[in-house]
Formats: C-alpha cells, structure tokens, sequence
C-alpha cells in the first residue's frame, strides 16, 4: 500500500526560486522501518532538490527492488518513478536516458541490488558514464529478504541474527573507481550536512555521479559486530574534507578561501567548496583518491565526502554525438526517410 | 549414364572453406541468375567458427518460382577436400561434379553415375596471380566464370554486377572480369557446353528484390521511426542491429554537425539490452532489440516486467536451432512457446510472424505500431533461414501518408483536460489505459511504474480485489488485440476443401510448393498462413471450416499447433504437426511426404 | 443479533502490525488447538515490507478436518488501527470482534450484528510493564489468554507450550504465562464465557504433525543427500535453504573437525545459482536451489543448458502471485508453463506437485532421484501457501533401506568394462545414457559436456542426423519419465461418475472440501489429484474415462488445462477450468460456485 | 565439428614423471583461425600441465561461450569439459568446485565473456577465492560473433572493419586486483616463456588465480590501431620481473639467487622466482600492485607478468570450512540422517 500525503499546503511555507515548497518535493508516506537510515536519504533528496531549484517533474527516478529501491516512492511524487526488476535499474536507466537526454535522472539502489544481482549493470553504466546521479543506500544487507548478508557486509561483520560474514567485501566506490567513474562520493545517512551537499554536486555533475552512502538497516544490521550500524560508522567516519556546494549564480560572486581549501568549478559553472582537506588525496587525481580509500580501509575507516571527480569525461550522448533534440522528440518527418529513399533503396536490391 | 536436364530448373551446391572469400563469388552467382530474370532463391549453410571449416552455399533455380529448399543436388562445385567426400555422395545420379583438378581427384571420390568436370583452378591461379591472397579470391571468381559457360550466364549480367560491386574500388574490376574469362576459357578449351542444365533469360522476377530478412528488419525500425536500439551480439540476429546503424549512419546523421537523430548501443548482455528498451519506451521513443533463443530466454523476466507494466516494447527474434546453444548456424522456429509466454506467471505477448524480407519490414514497422497501440511487447519471429539467407522478395513499399500509431499517450494539455490521470484505468473499455511520458506536466501525469501489483492509479496495492481488475483488465485488453494484429492469409475457395493446412513464417516457401504437389496428387487442401498471435476470428473460423489440419512447423515439438490448441479450444485430434526439426529450411518433400503418410494412417 | 455458534468449527482471524511479534502469539494460539486434538490451519497473510503495515493471521478451526481457507470471519482479533475499518467490515453477521478498549472504539467502527469484545491490553500492559519492548511483545500473548478463556484452550497446554517455546530461556516462562492469566483474568471479570464458539478437546490429529512446506523441502534435500546447496534470497522460497542449513548444521557437521559435509553458497543471482547446482551436479554431488517467479524466469537459459546436455537439477520453486514482481506476498500456481517449457527451443522438464508438507519431504527426495536417474532438471512446484504457513500434515518418514538412486553412472570398473564410452549413447533403448564424473578414469570416460549440438560421442556436430537422433532420443526419455514420475491419486468408484475434477498442490484442500459439498448437493465428482509432469497413462485414462472435468487451478490463465490438453492431446471442451487467482488460497465455496455456476450454463 | 588428432604415439617421445609425454596433455584440433592467439594459449595449457605432470584426467576444464571458450576442446582430451552458457562458467565452476575440492580446475574464458555479461558472475568468482585458475583469452573483441567490440578493448583503438571504440576499457586484472584476488597476473599470447611458469605458478597457487592473457583476434583485430594487435602489444609489453616456477622438488634444492630477484614460496613448497624486478612494484603488497598497474596503463604500456600474489587467503572451502573429503564421495551413510532422527524431529512438530 502506498500511503498518500494529506495535501494540505501551508501558504506561508517558504519557497525555492521556483516558487515550490520543500512539500513539493516529497513523496508518499514511507512504508520502511522506522529508524531505517534509507528515510533519511530521502529527506536529503527532497532537500537537495529543493534547494537547487530544480522542476520535480522534469526528474526521472530509476530503481531496482529492495527496501532501498522502493524510496523513490517516497521523494518527489511529480516526478515519474520506474520500480524496475531485481539489480537491473542501470539499463532502465541508460534507456530513458538514450530517449530523452534533457530530465535529470536519479538511480536508486541497494547494496544487494548492485553489488550482487546488479553487478554487471552496474559496472557498465560506470563505463557509459550516463548523466545520472546513482545513489547506493547500503545497509551491508537484504533488508527487504530479511536480513542476508550482502556483498558489502565487511568480513567478520556480524548481523543481528548472529551470522558472522565470512567473505570480503566489496567497495563499491573503490570499484567505480578502478572503473573510471566521473564522480565517487561516500556518505552517510545519519550526516545530511555532508549528503546533502554531496547530492547536489551530484546533481549537477554532467557524468556518472555515484554516492555510496551507509544507510544502516535497523531491523536487521544495526547490532554491535556490524560495520554498517550507525555506532559504528559513526565512530569510524573519516572525511576526505568538509564541502559547500555553491550553485551557479552564487559561484559567479563568491570569493576564495585561503588555507586548506580547494574550489572545483563543475561544468555549469557551480562549484564544490572543499575544506578542511584530507593529507594526501586529490579528488582530481584517480590515484591519490584510490590509495586514500585503500588506505581508509586497511585502517578501519571508512572514508567519506567527495573522492573523486572528473568532469573532463565525456558523457555517452556525447560520446555517441546524439542530437542535442532530445530523441523521443524527433518527428517522423526527420526520423523517417520516405518512399522516396525506398524506392531508391529497393533499386540496390536489385 | 543418365543425365540431368532442365532448363531453369537445377539445385547446385557449392562447398568451400569458411573465411576464404567464397561468400562475395557464390552471391555473385546467385544475383546474376536473380538479373536474368529467373527466381533463384540461396541457402548459406554455414559453420559455428570463423575460418577453416567447411560451409556449404546452396542454389535453387525455379522457373516455376519455388523459393523453398529441395532435396538432390544437380551441380556441386565442391572447392574444399575435408568435405569431398561427403560432397561427391551428395549428388544426384545424372547430375555434375565441378572440381579443382590441379591435384587428382583419388579414386573413391569417383562415381560412374555422375559427371566430373575438372578445372585446375589452382594451377591457373598460380600461373596468373602472385599474391596469395589473390590466388585465394580469384580462384572463386574463376569457377563463377566457368559456370557461366557451362550454364549459360551472360556475360553482361556479370560484368555489370561486377561494375556494380566495385564501385569505388574501380581498379578491382579488371582483373574480376579477367578472373571471369579465364573460367570461360578453360571450359571453351576443355568441355563440349552449355551444359543441359542450365539458364535462360526470362522476366519471371517483376518488380522483386532480392534481400534477407534481417536487413528488411533493420531498415523497418529505420522507416517505424525507431531511435534507440540496445543489444548483444548473437548469431543469427546480430545484423539486424548492424543493418539499422547502416541505415541510420546514412539517413539520421545530421550533415552540418554530425550529430545522430538515433542511439544505439551494444550492451553488456540480453538482459541490459531488452532493459535498456523499456527504459527507452518507458520515456517515449520507439525502442528495439534483437535477439536469437539464448537471449530470448535470459529477457525473460524482463519481458514479465513490460507486460504487467505495460510498457512497448519490440523484440526481433531471429530463431536458430536449439535447445540451449544448439545449432547456432541453423534455422528453427522453436521458441514459439518461449517467447509466446515468456516469464513467470500469467503473462502472454503478442507475436508476429513473418514469412519474407517485405514481411521482415512491415512487421517490424507494425511492431512498433502496435507494442504502443497496446502498451506491451510485441515479439517478430523471423529466423535464420529468413533472416540471413537472401530471399526473393516483393520490394518494400512505404505510403508517406502513415502515421505512427503512437497509442493513448496523454500529453500537458490533455492532462488539463482531465480530472484525475489514472495510469491503469481502463477508460475506453478496451482494456488499453493512458500512459504519459515523463516530464510533461508539472503536476498531473506523473506515476509510479512497477512490476509489482498496482491500481488503477499506479499505486501498489496487495488487495486482492485490485489485483484481479488489472490482470483481468490484461486480458481485455489481450482480445483487443486480437482485432489489431495482422490478419492471416487464407487461400479457400467459395467451398472450402475437407482438408487445410496451416504454416507461417519461411514454411511458406515449402508449404506453397507442396500445395502444388498434393494438388497433382489429386489431395487439394486449403491454406491459411499465420501472421501473427493471439489469434483472430478468422483463425478459428478456418478451423473451423476444415476437419483436419496439418500444421507445418520447423520445430520437433510442434509448439504453433500447441498455441492453436490451448488458444482456440480446438481439438487436438483435428490437428496433424508435420514437422522438420534438422535445422536445414523444410522441403516440399518433406511435408508432402508426411502428409501423404498421414493419410494413409488416418 | 444471530449469534455464531460452532464447536471446532470456525475462522478467526488476527489483525496485527507486521514486526512486533504478534507472529508468535498467533502461532501459539494455532499450536495449541493443534494440541487439544482438533484439526486446525492457519496462513499468514503478510505484506512485502519489513515493519509497520498490516499484517493478518487467519485460523481456520474444523471438527471435519476441512484444511483449506474458508470465507467469512467469525471471529476478528483487531489489533491494527490501520485496517480497523476493513477489519470491522470483514466479520460476519453474529460473530465477533475482540479489540484493544484502552481508547474507545469511534462509533463508526460500531455494527450492531456483531459482538464486540473490548479489552484494554495496552492499558494493562501500561500498568504492569515498563519496558516498552515488553509492552509490545505481551500484549500478544495477553489476548491470546484472553481467547483461551473465551474459546476454551485448555490452560495446561498454554503453559505446556511456552515451556517448550522458551527451553533454554526458562524465565520467559513465568511471564509469559503470567500475560496468558492477564488475559484470562480479563474475561473472567468482564465478560461472560466461553462463548458458543469454542473449542473442545478432541483426538483428530493421530500422529499429524504441523510444519510448513519451505521446511519440509529442506529437510527433503538433507534426506536425499544433497551437499550443495545454491540460492538466492527470495520471498516465498528464503526458507527452503535457510531449513536446509539448519538440519544442515544440526546433522551434518562432524563433531569433532567442525567440518562441514555441505556447502551452501549464497549466490550473486539466480542465474549463478542454478549455474553452481549444474556444476555440482555435473561433478557428481547432489545440489539443488530454491526460488520463486522472478528467479525461475531469470535461470531459463541454463534450465535449457541441463536439459540439452542432461545434467540433472533440482530446482524447488515456491510460486507466488506474478507477473513480474506480483504480489511477493501471495499466493499462485502460476509458473507452471514458464517451468515446464522453461527455455527457449524444444524443452520441458519434469514437474513435482506436492500437496502437503509431507510431499514437500517425499518429492524433494524423489527429485534427487529422478533427475539423476533421467539426467534432467526436475523442479518441485510449491507456493507460498505451502511454503510459507503451517500445515497439518502425515508424519515425515523414512525408509532406512532406501537406497538413493544416482543413476547411471559408470565408474572406472564401469570403463574398463566396456569398449568405447558414449556419454549420449542410447545403451538401454530408454532415452537414457551414462554418464561419468571428471576424474573417474585416466584415460575413459572423459568427454566434453555442452549445450551445442553433439553427437553420441558428446563430439560437436552440426549434422542434421546427429541432431535428430540425439533430440528424438530426448523425447524418447521423455516417454521413459512417465513411467518414473509419481502417479497421480485418483478417486473413483468402479463405476465412474460422468464428471470428475482434476487438481494439484495447495488446491487439495479446499477441492476435497468442495467435493463434499457438491455431494451434498447431490452432483458426484470423481477426483484425480496430479502429482507429476509428465502426465502417465492413468491420466489419460481418467480423462478418458469422463466426460466433463473440472481442472482446479490458482492462476487466471489455466495453466495446467493447457498441459493437459497439450500433452495428452485431449478436446479443450472437456476440460473446465475452475480458478482462483487473487493470491489467496483457494477456498472450497470458490469451487463449488463456479461449478454450479457451470453445471448451470453447460 | 571436432577432430580427433591420429592417435598415433612415438615410443621415443620424453615423457613426464608420470610417464606421460606431452602428446597426453593434448586436445583435439583446433578450429581456430590459423594464428589465432588463443591457439598459442592452448599449447602453454598443454605444455604446464605436462611440466608439472598434473595427471590430465584429475582435471577439469570448464568455459563460456566464444572462440575461446571453445580450447577446452583443444588441449587435455583426457580430462572432463565442460562449455557452459555465455559469461556463466564462474558459477558452474564454483558449483563443481564445491561437488569436489580435489579436481585441479582450469577455467578459460573471453574477454567478452568474463567483462560485458560474465561481470557479474567474474566478479563474484574472485570474491569467494574458489581454488581454480581463470584465464581469460583477451583480444578485445567478440571473435565468434565477428568483431564487436568488447568491454577491454581500449578507447580509440580501431577494429579491422575501421569502427573506432569510444568507451574506456576495462581493465580486468586491475579490477581484480581491486576486488581483492589472491592472484593476478598478465601476459601475452605470443610469449610463452612469461606464459608457462605464470600458469605453472597459478596452478600451485590455492585460490583464485586470475591470468588476463591478450591474444591476439588475427581475424577480427589485428590491425594497426588496435592494441590488442600483435605489433602494439609487443611494442607495449613492460614486465613486471621475468620468472621462473619451481617446482616443490626443485624448491627444496634450489639456491637464492642474490641481485634483484625475489622468491616467493607458495602453499605447497613450490616456487616463483622473479629475476629482474620492476622498481616500485612489489608483488606482495596490494596496493603497489595496484599503483605499478595504473601506472603503465597511463603510459599506455602494458604491464604483464605476475602482478599480485598472497598466499595467505583463505580458499572458498577454507572458509566455509567444508570436509575435507570432496562432498561427492561422502556416502548416504553420513549424509542421512536416517528414521530415528526424522521421529525425532516429527515430535518436535507436534
Ligand atoms: C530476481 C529477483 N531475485 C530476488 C528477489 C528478492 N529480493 C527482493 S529485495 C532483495 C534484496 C534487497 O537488498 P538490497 O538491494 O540491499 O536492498 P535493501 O532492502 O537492503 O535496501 C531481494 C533478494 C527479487 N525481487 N527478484
Ligand atoms: C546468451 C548469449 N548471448 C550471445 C551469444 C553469442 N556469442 C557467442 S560468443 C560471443 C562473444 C565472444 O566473445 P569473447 O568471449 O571475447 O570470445 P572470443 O570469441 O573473442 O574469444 C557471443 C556474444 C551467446 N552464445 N549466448
Ligand atoms: S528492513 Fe532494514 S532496510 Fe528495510 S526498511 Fe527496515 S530498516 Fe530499512
Ligand atoms: S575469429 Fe579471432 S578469436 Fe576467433 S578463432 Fe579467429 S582469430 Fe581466434
Ligand atoms: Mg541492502
Ligand atoms: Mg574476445
């Protein structure tokens, strides 16, 4: 059952430069647990979107099936949603993306939705680098299966049910790194000072932009032994540097920061502020980004904020030079050749 | 010695070695008779590799026009020693033997009921050519030459072909007609010709082209308006999308910047790429895939989702010899029941079955037609024999009148036409609702798509109530279609004969041909070909009208004649299967044959 | 006000809030009537979320022993603020309505043909309990005592139970039971009891245990000697393997290494699932996975890779509510043509249809057995119904001397004996041929397994012969399964009635309930109950020996009729489907309608 | 069609310690493009085998779907095979790993196989460590299906049919390496002398050991632009030491060698020694593993050699601490738990 909003709407809420309302920008009432990390996540979607203004129904949000991939039920209802199939939401998304390249595409998924079942799709839409934002809400299990062990669980991580993870863990973003993906971030649901930022970067990256965020799972991963309880990743949180995200037109005005701050102008002209940067990592350099998240995990750490960002990659319309029209808005007068060109064509088969 | 005689009329077969450039000279040849004016139809028999063994290019010459396969092999040009022996069996009493006899031909390759005509076509091509390579390719090109003599191909024919064939590369003309002449020569010098099998002019062809399927496929979704085609590799499908990134480089890409009004891409595997057409559908532009069975079965869950979601979605199949990986270089029509039910639960989608490349491309135009019209998958069952063989064909006709069918898609004004959008809502009581495209409307219009149990508003819901309004919704919808698929072709007179028989697909070749032949026998049955599923009332109606039918199919398990059964209610004891499940395209023969044992039997 | 009346004979049904525990308050209160004696079912009827949605348990309480779910609810234990309303609603006229009086029931809630039953549990539970956990969890089981007064559930088995439940936990106990005399206590002071409905200690169970079939099946595979077990997480079948590991664990870990002779993988997806239990099987260990729908859709390719090079494979499916992603909650019979043709080509594959837990024990061990000896993948066709809720059923039992049948096999004696080894070579004229394992012998027996074309020889071929011959001798082993597989159970007189019925799986239940009513109306049905595919010769003599029958199925599409028909080449016309496909099991008085409904139009 | 070799045996040939001459280790004619890479491949399968004197029988052999997933057929006729459905063998090898831990498993798989629709299932492979070596034939193209282009072929390279790839590539030892495999090498078709002690060494090794072997597609791509041509990739090779493979007899005898060499000891006593070590690269540390790799990828060489060993993960059996007799010889004596039991357990449901 989807539970429909009372659609009251308070006339001295305030408004973005749209003239919406954070209500605007909500979905239907969440069926998850309560407590469950995923809500979070999408009370910062609802906000990062209001605060950069951008029209609800112009977004398309793509998901897989889990508990994770049902939130898009729960963010920004005027926008049209696809609850897809089990760890395929990547090539959903490469298809509406084909079709019409001027929405602003969100991906929602699991841990057990992209690392396991989804694995390949999402290595491949990593190397198509689609303009999306591709949010993993990784609770290091099966919440909706009640409970499994995912690919993310750390080894010797254990679940509530008292089942030690025997296997190695996959790094979802150490992995889009080595992939080369145009945009790595981590974060975590319980930090919207550092998600909400992150998703608006995102959000305005022309690429593939994928965030990593721990989402503990309440019911069944939020015990002592597991590494993504919030205890845990609360204390084991380490960040790559504190970032703002300034929109446009305040880039156009904003002045630099002195000290250990860094100013990367995205391809709109927004700009990611970075304070307060980690020693040794570069977002702009694959390497350093690599060894400083290597490094973050042999010691323990998990390390969040923005990793790596590249925004010289070409995104695949631009890769496969698509008209700029979007194509699902191409009439038959261009898109079909006639009889003319037929009767041209069948002369060859002759 | 008995001797083969016919004019016009002859099967010869050539075996090569696959990757030594056979395939240009023996299409060459085919073409050449095609611009005779004579129906020659050719069958490429082909290994699963790329180089090295062997492969077999079969020629049917029919003045009367019969397209299908047959049985018994006139002329064999055999150019590959690991099939010799295989090959010199092969023949026809009577019939000719063309081989290179710069080495010996060993004597147990020697019948004495049939004829050898020897040329040392290594031995000319060392003396004449260098390059190895050459050697190799103009090899080809000689016997072509010889044949030419020995059956009486004009040499206009096949100089201009060649003209043809290199335009662009003009210097490579030459010494192809050379390579012509010294066949020519070589059988002036050393045989009494033409041979009495051979070829004479005639206008038997009309306006036909001569064309396989799977290009006609690929120029359809070109001429549907199709813009974004995802996909994998696999044999036989795999030119399909080649054929449509051909057509598409030469009519979409805009002169002045080079961009493309079309996207395609090559996907991970089948499951991306029938993903990346709903995601493509699901936003609004004509999206397709192609495949052959293995894919087939891996987009399976996929295909539940665009049914219970009803999302279009078209899907060429292009059916080889299976189970599993089976014959990947032979023709079926087996996955029938696949696709036709395709994934768990109650699903069924519709298919269309085309029987030549003027089919290939108006199903797939309609396909598209229709998989918006009702917002469900519509699957074109074509197959190797059709898709990669090239086969005489009406020429393709396009009226520049056509409208896309782009069904009931609501956009910003008709939503504020309208009280509440209702993305399931049965509307127009023909169980097909409204869908929008996102993006369109700032507050109206915007759903939730899913596979899992919706309202008629696009919620999830678990009631059972709801459930059972959508699927039985399903299924109204599923007898609307029925009035919307292509009709079938139904040959009967004004009193229908006791007998019928059903085919579709490329067993109309054989099938139309052993019509012929029953009728000389004095066993006159009618005919209805298939063109699509579900079924229409006219199906059922011809059912009806005879007592018994034979359903001719290329599968083992006679899948159609199970689709008639469970779909018509029809009893099964009124349908016979003849069936060929070799993997080579059915004969008349064949089906005569069976026919004619059933019957006795009956 | 009519008032509901019945000893051991009604339905009640829990509301509640799915995670917070009532699950095993309501189990408690079904094993305790299990206990007095008297026949008792129970389903869960639970949404696809974790926490927080309605969640309803109902308890069907029968004298007669009717098993199946019955409409109409005499008694409601409304525990959910969320589906009051509906709740309310759904009790029949006289019955009763048990809630929570700690605030008071807003009067729309109030009908006066029903009577309501207001305890305050959280405002005892305020009162005696401070943690909020503790709260939650004994409210529970306080209106469980509650019922027990006013339905008569003997104290001693109450408490015989919770000591049992929390063995090794014992100061559980005397809380719990405490809660259970809170409850008691209520009603004895509030309210007149027990009530005309009620329950009366009885010995109609015999030695019936309850279990539910997910269980059942794992223990089934530890029986049969399965050691790899592949899977993936799906709603219904989780519980298949997680059962297997568990038996897995309590019996197969040697004591003294902590060594495992079992391995479970928990796969990356289906399709890598059913790839290790190929693998696993191929080398000579019984394995087997567990699914539902989406799974079976997405291992159609490699369900065609085992039937085309005969490797055996067990495949549990617990089907629920498609298409697509359905109602993962609910149940269906509804993969039944997506599992028998599974694959694109010429496949099927052979069927199990357990009835009760007892048959999921028995045709998973049979599974083993028969895909080994037919080297075919076999799938044990369960639902959520089965799967997922208790069941009262036949003792597991076995026999110690069986001995398990792996088939032919030939080890390396088995080699040395013979001349040369032909992995697809029909010995036995039964469609049957050996096989080895890798590693048997160093220099026999090896070959190469594939699902490309092969010949005897396991040789890749693309001859059409070889190909014909090796997909005949597959039909051929076809007919050889229908002599293997388990006969269906029929139920007929010597003379038999003109109509019969024909159903399978959870449908027993409420068929064999709608069989005595429609006696009772005076219209006699003979029965068959299936419980294979392929259907064997008995089938087509019931058939036969009928002239109408009605095939009971829970899927919209008639699935199984469409076998029938199919496979034994029966007039559709005689065949009646009688559905149900909502997702709630099958109810007698659904049965009973349609076939007066029927009998009335035919 | 397969060809059977004439079974014709010289009494003169040497033989191995098992009596066995290399003629044993042979499979059946090759179909392959004469000058196919893959056919190279084969003849080092056939000659490490013989040198090691594995008994061909105690094999098994199992791959995908492509030109080269068809050499099973071609090297080792006397041991089982198994060509399975396309970018599936990692599953149906875990599977048969599993039936029997005592097998020595030899996996061969393409580059389209294993990097666009085996991804998955390769992925996960790795993860679990199952005791087998993987080789992938890398040509950067689909062979069998005539020249695609695959997931590792490298952007701007140029097919033989003129179509230039757009999208980066995969690298699939990089991105072993990064899923954590206990053994990563690469090398080259036309180089056996690199190729047989890696494979000798990866057959010692108790674990996942994965060779990315590129060769070259003779057919389809290898042509000048392509750098998976012959000419480029011996242009571009850069070796990470040249090695040996000791075998455990030698290992015991042998002497260390003193200058830039290193010895690695594997699990059983044998073996690697590598002579003429890269600077910066040590074999044992993941992470410089990782940076030697990056780095000649930016230079556009082509790293081979043995890149990362560790020795000391556990292998998928270890883990799951399975008896250590193969699972399909324990007999239904241990396996069921028989009658009495089942009462037992009867009771527990009443
Ligand atoms: C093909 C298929 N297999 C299995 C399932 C069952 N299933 C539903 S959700 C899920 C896993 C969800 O895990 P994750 O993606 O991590 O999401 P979470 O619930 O943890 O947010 C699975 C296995 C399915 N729906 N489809
Ligand atoms: C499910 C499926 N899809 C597609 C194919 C067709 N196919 C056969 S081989 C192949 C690719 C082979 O490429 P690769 O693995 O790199 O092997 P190579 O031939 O290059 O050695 C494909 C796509 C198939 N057999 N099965
Ligand atoms: S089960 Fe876990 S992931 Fe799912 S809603 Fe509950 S807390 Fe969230
Ligand atoms: S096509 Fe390429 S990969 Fe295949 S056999 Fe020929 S050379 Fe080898
Ligand atoms: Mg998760
Ligand atoms: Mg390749």
């Amino acid at each position: 059952m989807t539970y429909v909003r009372p659609t009251f709407r308070n006339p001295h809420l305030p408004t973005n430069e749209l003239g919406y309302t954070q209500k605007d920008y909500e979905g239907a009432l969440s069926t998850l647990c309560a407590g469950c990390g995923h809500d979070s996540i999408s009370g910062a979607i609802v906000q990062a979107c209001y605060e950069l203004a951008i029209e609800p129904h112009r977004v398309a949000k793509l998901s897989g099936i889990g508990c994770s991939s049902k939130t898009p039920a729960y963010f920004l209802s005027n926008s049209h949603g696809f609850n897809s199939v089990h760890g395929r939401m990547p090539s959903v998304a490469t298809g509406a993306y084909l079709a019409n390249r001027d929405l602003v595409y969100f991906g929602v998924s699991g841990d057990g939705d992209s690392a396991s079942i989804g694995m390949g799709q999402f290595v491949h839409a990593i190397r198509r680098n689609l303009n999306i934002v591709y949010v993993v809400m990784n609770n290091g299990c099966y919440g909706l299966t009640k409970g499994q062990d995912s690919a993310t669980a750390d080894a010797g991580s254990k679940s509530k049910a008292g089942h030690v993870n025997l296997f190695q863990a996959i790094d979802l973003a150490g992995l889009a790194l080595e992939l080369g993906a145009s945009f790595v971030a981590r974060s975590f649901s319980g930090d919207k000072t550092q998600l909400i930022p992150l998703l608006k970067a995102a959000l305005a990256h022309p690429g593939f932009a994928f965030i990593d965020v721990i989402s503990p799972c309440v019911t069944f991963n939020n015990n002592v032994g597991s590494t993504k309880s919030y205890d845990y990743v609360r204390e084991h949180m380490e960040a790559t540097a504190t970032m703002d995200f300034v929109p446009i037109k305040e880039a156009i005005t904003t002045q630099y920061d002195a000290g250990s701050s860094k100013d990367i102008t995205l391809h709109d002209d927004s700009m990611i502020r970075l304070h307060k940067l980690a020693t040794d990592w570069d977002p702009q350099d694959r390497q350093s980004a690599m060894n400083a998240i290597h490094h973050a995990r042999a010691k323990g750490e998990i390390l969040t904020g923005l990793i790596y960002i590249d925004e010289g990659l070409q995104d695949l319309h631009e890769v496969i030079q698509t008209a700029k029209q979007p194509l699902n808005a191409i009439g038959k007068e261009v898109l079909c050749p006639g009889s003319k060109a037929l009767e041209t064509l069948n002369e060859g088969f002759r | 010695m008995q001797h083969s005689s016919a004019i016009n009329d002859f099967v010869i077969r050539f075996a090569n070695v696959n990757g030594t450039g056979s395939a240009s000279a023996n299409g060459l040849f085919a073409r050449a008779i095609f611009r005779m004016g004579i129906p020659v139809t050719a069958k490429n028999i082909f290994p699963s590799n790329i180089q090295g063994l062997p492969t077999w290019y079969e020629v049917r010459v029919s003045e009367k026009g019969y397209l299908g396969r047959r049985e018994g092999i006139d002329f064999m040009v055999c150019m590959n020693p690991q099939s010799l022996a295989k090959d010199v069996a092969s023949v026809k009493p009577g019939g000719y033997f063309l081989y290179d006899s710069t080495k010996n031909l060993h004597k147990e390759f020697i019948r004495d009921d049939i004829h050898y005509i020897g040329i040392p076509l290594m031995g000319i091509c060392l003396k004449e050519y260098t390059d190895p390579r050459q050697r190799q390719l103009f090899k080809n090109i000689i016997y072509v030459g010889a044949l030419s003599a020995l059956l009486e191909i004009e040499f206009e024919v096949l100089t201009t072909l060649l003209e043809e064939l290199f335009q662009g590369k003009e210097k490579l003309i030459a010494p192809n007609v050379k390579a012509i002449q010294l066949g020519i020569q070589y059988i002036h010098d050393h045989y009494e010709y033409p041979l009495d099998i051979r070829l004479e002019r005639r206008d038997l062809i009309g306006k036909r082209i001569m064309v396989d399927g799977n290009t006609a496929c690929g120029l359809g979704a070109i001429y549907a308006g199709a813009t974004v085609a995802a996909w994998y590799p696999i044999t036989p499908s795999t030119s399909v999308v080649e054929a449509f990134g051909d057509y598409a480089d030469q009519f979409r890409t805009d002169p002045e910047t080079g961009r493309k009004n079309f996207a395609i891409v090559q996907a991970e595997d089948e499951l991306a790429a029938i993903g990346m057409v709903i995601g493509a559908n699901w936003n609004g532009a004509r999206s397709f895939t192609a495949t052959s069975g293995p894919g087939l079965s891996l987009m399976s869950e996929f295909l539940g989702l665009a049914y219970f979601s009803e999302i279009p979605t078209v899907l060429i199949d292009v059916q080889r010899a299976g189970p599993s990986t089976g014959m990947p270089t032979r023709t079926q029509q087996a996955d029938i029941i696949a696709a036709a039910y395709a994934s768990h639960g109650d699903t069924r989608h519709v298919l269309l079955f085309p029987s030549t490349p003027k089919e290939c491309f108006d199903d797939t135009a309609t396909a598209f037609d229709l998989a918006e019209r009702l917002q469900t998958p519509v699957i074109v069952m074509t197959d190797l024999d059709l898709g990669m063989n090239d086969h005489l064909t009406d020429p393709f006709e396009w009226n520049d009148d056509r409208v896309y069918d782009r069904g009931k898609v609501l956009d910003a004004a008709g939503l504020d036409k309208i009280q509440k959008f209702g993305r399931y809502l049965d509307v127009d009581g023909d169980g097909i609702p409204f869908r929008t495209y996102p993006g369109t409307h700032p507050h109206k219009g915007a759903y939730f798509t899913r596979g899992s149990s919706h309202d008629e508003y696009a919620a999830y819901t678990e009631d059972a109530g709801a459930y059972v309004r959508n699927v039985d919704r399903l299924l109204k919808k599923w007898e609307t279609a029925k009035s919307l698929v292509p009709a079938p072709e139904i040959h009967q007179g004004a009193l229908p004969n006791e007998c019928g028989m059903v085919f579709f697909g490329t067993s109309i070749y054989a099938a139309e041909e052993a019509i012929d032949l029953l009728a000389g026998q004095d066993l006159k049955l009618d005919r209805m070909r298939l063109r699509s599923f579900p079924f229409n009332q006219d199906v059922a109606d011809f059912v009806a009208s005879h007592e018994l039918i034979f359903v001719i199919e290329q599968n083992r398990d006679a899948q159609m004649r199970s689709l008639l059964i469970n779909e018509l209610g029809i009893d099964p004891q009124k349908l016979i299967a003849v069936l060929n499940y070799d993997g080579m395209p059915i004969t008349a023969d064949t089906i005569v044959k069976q026919i004619i044992q059933k019957f006795a039997t009956v």
